[in-house]
């Protein structure tokens, strides 16, 4: 969110109004762009009773226009890259892009294979890095924690998420 | 977005990004109105190239590679690998790695059941169903959690064994468990019996005979719905099978209902093998030596995971690495089953469908190709151990 | 037991297709077939009801490097079909030249075999006769032509960041 | 009525933004008992409001190959449709704002609306998920809009009277309703479930076969006014089902434990039932719940005969 700085009080308030709705409802959106289950099967646990993201206002959404948050695994491979940036653009403004697991992170272990492009990074700009192998649901929760924060807050800055600070 | 492709014929695609799929891989399915009229897969979206990494890793690496086939059977997958890496080095696991082996097996199908259940009813649109049954399911992901040190990648095997040992404090946890998931597991077999709206989507919906699915060449719980007789464990046993023996489960009408039921009786079956295992679990040794260089030779290893028949063709040339590892993992088998039966059937159903195969696509597009970590971009190694401490700090 | 019946039977059901039979293991029997016998192979067994086809397997030969003056060898690829029934398992080894990489196929008899045969056609780059569906299956669409991933002569191409075709 | 008093009752109390207030506030009870019938803790209270602000504030992607004036204008119109209905009915127990002989049938109409725009909303883009979801909300507009009117007309028959706000004063003068005619009450409830699309009569939205259905290709604004919509719709329809089968509303506290009350059974339904199949959906309706419910609206006329 790289919005001027507005001078109007009334304006500052609708501002506060509007990153306030924003950080208590980010809507997301799942991909698998070639990770192994793991860590998809660990997203969808965060739904369930034991986790529950619905308490933060986090809603697992199917489609990419109504989605805040895309929620990324695995690293991307040559056939699921274009789809990976085609749902990235559908996304409407302002969109944010969580990388889950080491092989979103940088390729993991499937770094320089003939038919993965790479990390997460390297197709579309990431907003928070969640490592593991995978995470598990209770890292991921952090991470869209850190997302949030990071919203309330500063310009999200991807290294800065990534080292945590948010 | 085309509408319609050449023939006039209105298609509507499922994945590879689709709320039905939590992983990618592309259907197609041409539909008149509600009325399926054609069906056409196309994988690859996770294809990464383990096969030929295989190649260029040596026997153990391979372990930690192999379990990253999928993550949702990676211990049977591992199982499977040392297994025909045992049998082409002539050594033999001691009793109890092999029990322990198979302990984790069986764990890992209750959660791989009860996960399935759940996403089967989501794709049903019970999602209260679905909620109980993932909430149950983090009891087994405890218990293994508990076991292993690991949520999802277990880790279990060694060339030669395993690596963890049970002790009596942990089989009185696991015991416990299975107690409460044997009730609940009760109790959805109750539900998927009686809840009407239930029937109404899985009852005479993808009805396979036993004369199609052995055609179509179905693999496990698929299969053993439509009353197809085969499980590898009772086969062809395997690791500890031999001293715990399983009940073939099976039903006769092939429906999505039947491959429910089944999946459910097996879960059932499971706490009865695990409660066996934990009763006579034997003492000794965890592993043996395994030369570092495997023998010459080529061997098939073929296991049932959850999905059903798992088959690696392992050939080795005498040297420190593999010169050919095949998966055959069970998904792929099921997907013919798909788009055969899928014709006819509505629309809506066509995710449960889906769903009642328990399809795995990164089970299917294996094949990783694995390079050093030294390769890697070096802020991300920076950020991550960065993160690291900040995380745990 | 069982599993010695069953190969006593399928080894009576396939010698007469055979040039080599071998055992490699307990539960195992290999059959070396020439392209031309492979559908009757598989018929046989079909019509018999020997087993399933469990899986087929592609395995890549290059030529040995040869010392100066010696004529080069071609190297072969082999396609293994394996057929199950409870433990035992018999498997047609069939080998084929680099110039003459082509097998029937046998969706004609077993449906379910059109997906291995997919593979089997872009991963080592066997032409597969008459198999219902050539199209690809895992690699990407714009992965270029003759470039089989599991030969061994094929090299990993780049870096991550490289994917092996322009795009 | 003078003009101003119109305009007061149309955007503030009790249309308006009252109205949308008491739709989150609906809404988020009915999130939140399905969380907790599936164990889980479930949204915070402000959640539906902090959704749709979210959405208003989103950049809206409109599809190129969309008619755009209609695009835009829908969800305006079903907003609109679902305010105006709300005009009246005894909303909170207060007498409706405006009232003439023969407002049940405006109020249906008007509230009928909402699942006309989204079945147009979708037909108007060329998304396939959104086509097939358009064919459904037009199919479950047919299946459940007519169950919902005739079980509404029973009461309607009864006190011999097509005005709301006399049919809600009959009613609570009388013994209620729902044991006097519980297939109306229940098939009235059903209906409105459909209506809504609501689980187990979600087809037309279902996420695991044609992503979000008609407005799959909808974000921020086009979709937060269609939220609110079926929000307003939600209370307005509880408080019709409340007003005609329990008894009539008279106060603010009648009209809170018996919406809720109602609210409470709907989850509890939501819960309870898998997805049901676009055809099951119209068949149930047209093999079981129509033969019941014309078959007592028959032995009412009878008897009243």
């Amino acid at each position: 969110m790289n919005e001027v700085k507005l001078e109007n009080p009334w304006q500052q308030a609708l501002d506060r109004v509007r990153s306030w709705a924003r950080i208590n409802s980010p809507w997301a959106i799942h991909f698998n762009s070639g990770s192994c289950n793991g860590c998809d099967i660990e997203i969808l646990a965060t739904l369930t009773p034991r986790y529950d993201v619905e308490r933060f206002g986090i809603k697992l959404q199917g489609s990419p226009r109504h989605a805040d948050v895309l929620i990324c695994t695995g690293p991307v491979t040559l056939q699921a890259r274009d789809r990976l940036v085609r749902i990235y653009n559908q996304m409407p403004e302002p969109k944010f892009v969580i990388a889950v697991g080491s092989c979103g992170l940088s390729g993991g272990a499937f770094q320089g294979c003939y038919n993965v492009v790479g990390s997460i990074a390297d197709v579309i700009p990431v907003d928070v890095y969640v490592p593991g192998c995978p995470p598990r649901p209770e890292a991921i929760i952090y991470g869209v924690v850190q997302l949030l924060k990071s919203l309330k807050g500063e310009t999200p800055d991807p290294q800065a998420n990534a080292a945590g600070a948010g | 977005m085309e509408k319609q492709d050449s023939n006039g014929k209105f298609i509507v695609p499922i994945g590879p990004q689709h709320p039905a799929l939590k992983e990618p891989g592309h259907f197609e399915f041409a539909v008149e109105g509600e009325i399926v009229t054609g069906a056409a897969v196309r994988l690859g979206y996770v294809h990464r190239g383990i096969e030929k990494g295989a190649e260029a890793r040596n026997w153990t690496q391979n372990i930690y590679l192999l379990e990253r086939v999928c993550g949702i059977c990676s211990h049977i997958h591992a199982t499977a690998y040392t297994l025909g890496v045992e049998k082409l080095a002539n050594v033999v696991a001691p009793p109890r790695a092999q029990a322990i082996r198979t302990l984790v097996a069986e764990l890992e199908r209750i959660h791989s059941h009860l996960l399935w259940l759940g996403v089967a009813a989501h794709e049903g649109g019970f999602d209260t169903l679905f909620m109980f049954s993932w909430r149950d399911r983090e009891t087994v992901m405890d218990l293994l959690e508990m076991i292993t040190g690991n949520r999802v990648h277990y880790s279990t095997n060694i060339l030669g064994g395993v690596k963890i040992d049970l002790d009596d404090e942990k089989i009185t946890a696991i015991r416990k468990g299975l107690d409460f998931l044997e009730e609940r597991t009760h109790h959805y077999l109750k539900v998927i019996n009686t809840d009407e709206t239930f029937l109404g989507r899985t009852r005479d919906v993808g009805t396979m005979s036993r004369q199609q699915a052995e055609e179509l060449g179905a693999v496990g719980p698929t299969a053993r719905a439509s009353g197809v007789p085969r499980d590898l464990r009772v086969e062809a046993p395997y690791a500890g099978y031999h001293e715990f023996p399983v009940r073939l489960i099976t039903a006769t009408e092939g429906d999505l209902h039947a491959r429910f039921v089944v999946r459910m009786n097996e879960c059932l079956d499971c706490y009865r093998v695990i409660r066996e295992i934990l009763d006579r679990l034997p003492g000794g040794e965890l592993a043996t030596r395994v030369p570092r260089r495997i023998p010459e030779g080529e061997t098939i290893s073929r296991v049932e995971a959850p999905r059903g028949e798992l088959v690696y063709f392992i050939k080795s040339t005498g040297g420190d690495k593999p010169d050919r590892i095949k998966v055959r993992t069970p998904s792929l088998c099921n997907w013919g089953t798909v788009t055969s039966v899928a014709v006819g059937h509505k629309l809506a159903d066509m995710p449960m469908l889906l769903a009642g195969i328990d399809p795995c696509f990164s089970c299917n597009d294996r094949m990783v190709r694995v390079n050093r970590p030294d390769q890697s971009q070096t802020w991300s190694w920076e950020n991550l151990r960065q993160y690291g401490i900040e995380y745990y700090r | 037991m069982d599993t010695e019946a069953a190969l006593q039977t399928v080894e009576q059901l396939l010698k007469e297709y055979a040039t080599e039979v071998k055992q490699p293991e307990q539960n195992r029997l290999d059959f070396s077939i020439s392209v031309e016998n492979l559908l009757e192979a598989i018929k046989t067994l079909k019509a018999n009801q020997w087993g399933y086809l469990s899986f087929i397997t592609g395995l890549d030969h290059p030529a040995p490097l040869t010392a100066e003056g010696e004529a080069p060898t071609e190297g072969n690829l082999e396609v293994l079909y394996h057929f199950a029934q409870g433990a035992a398992v018999a498997t047609l080894r069939i080998s084929l030249p680099y110039s003459k990489a082509e097998v029937p196929s046998v969706c004609g008899l077993i449906p379910s075999a059109s997906l291995y045969e997919r593979e089997l056609m872009e991963m080592f780059g066997v032409n597969v006769v008459g198999t219902p569906d050539p199209r690809r299956l895992l690699l990407p669409d714009d992965w270029p032509e003759g470039v089989y991933p599991l030969r061994k002569s094929y090299q990993m191409v780049g870096g991550a960041a490289e994917p092996p075709v322009e795009t | 009525m003078n003009t101003a008093w119109i305009l007061l009752s149309l955007l503030i109390f009790p249309g308006g933004l009252f109205l949308l207030g008491s739709g989150l506030v609906y809404e988020w009870v009915d999130r939140k008992l399905v969380a907790r019938f599936q164990n889980r803790i479930g949204p915070r209270w402000f959640q539906p409001l902090a959704d749709v602000v979210k959405l208003l504030a989103k950049e809206e992607i409109i599809p190129q190959e969309v008619h755009r004036g209609l695009f835009l204008l829908l969800p305006v119109l079903a907003l609109a449709g679902a305010l105006t209905a709300a005009l009246y009915v005894p909303l909170i127990g207060f007498k409706p704002s405006f009232s003439f002989p023969g407002d049940l049938i405006v109020t249906l109409y008007l509230l009928s609306m909402m699942s006309l725009c989204m079945g147009l909303a979708g037909a108007n883009t060329v998304d396939r998920f959104s086509l097939v979801g358009a064919t459904r909300t037009l199919t479950q507009l047919f299946s459940y809009e007519a169950p919902f009117l005739l079980a509404l007309l029973g009461p309607a028959i009864v006190t011999g009277s097509w005005q709301i706000s006399q049919i809600n004063a009959q009613a609570g003068n009388s013994l209620w309703f729902i044991i006097t005619q519980p297939i109306g009450f229940v098939v009235a409830l059903v209906g409105l479930m459909g209506k809504l699309e609501l689980p187990p009569f979600d087809a037309p939205e279902a996420e695991t076969e044609i992503v979000s259905g008609a407005l799959t290709e909808y974000s921020g604004r086009g979709l937060a006014l269609f939220r609110i919509g079926k929000d307003v719709e939600l209370v307005i329809g509880l408080t019709l089902v409340a007003a005609f089968y329990l008894g009539g509303l008279a106060n603010p506290i009648e009209f809170l434990l018996k919406t809720m009350g109602l609210l409470v059974v709907m989850a509890g339904l939501q819960s309870l039932f898998a997805r049901l199949r676009i055809d099951q959906t119209v068949g149930l309706w047209w093999r079981v719940g129509a033969l019941l419910a014309l078959a007592q609206l028959l032995v009412l006329i009878l008897l009243r005969g």
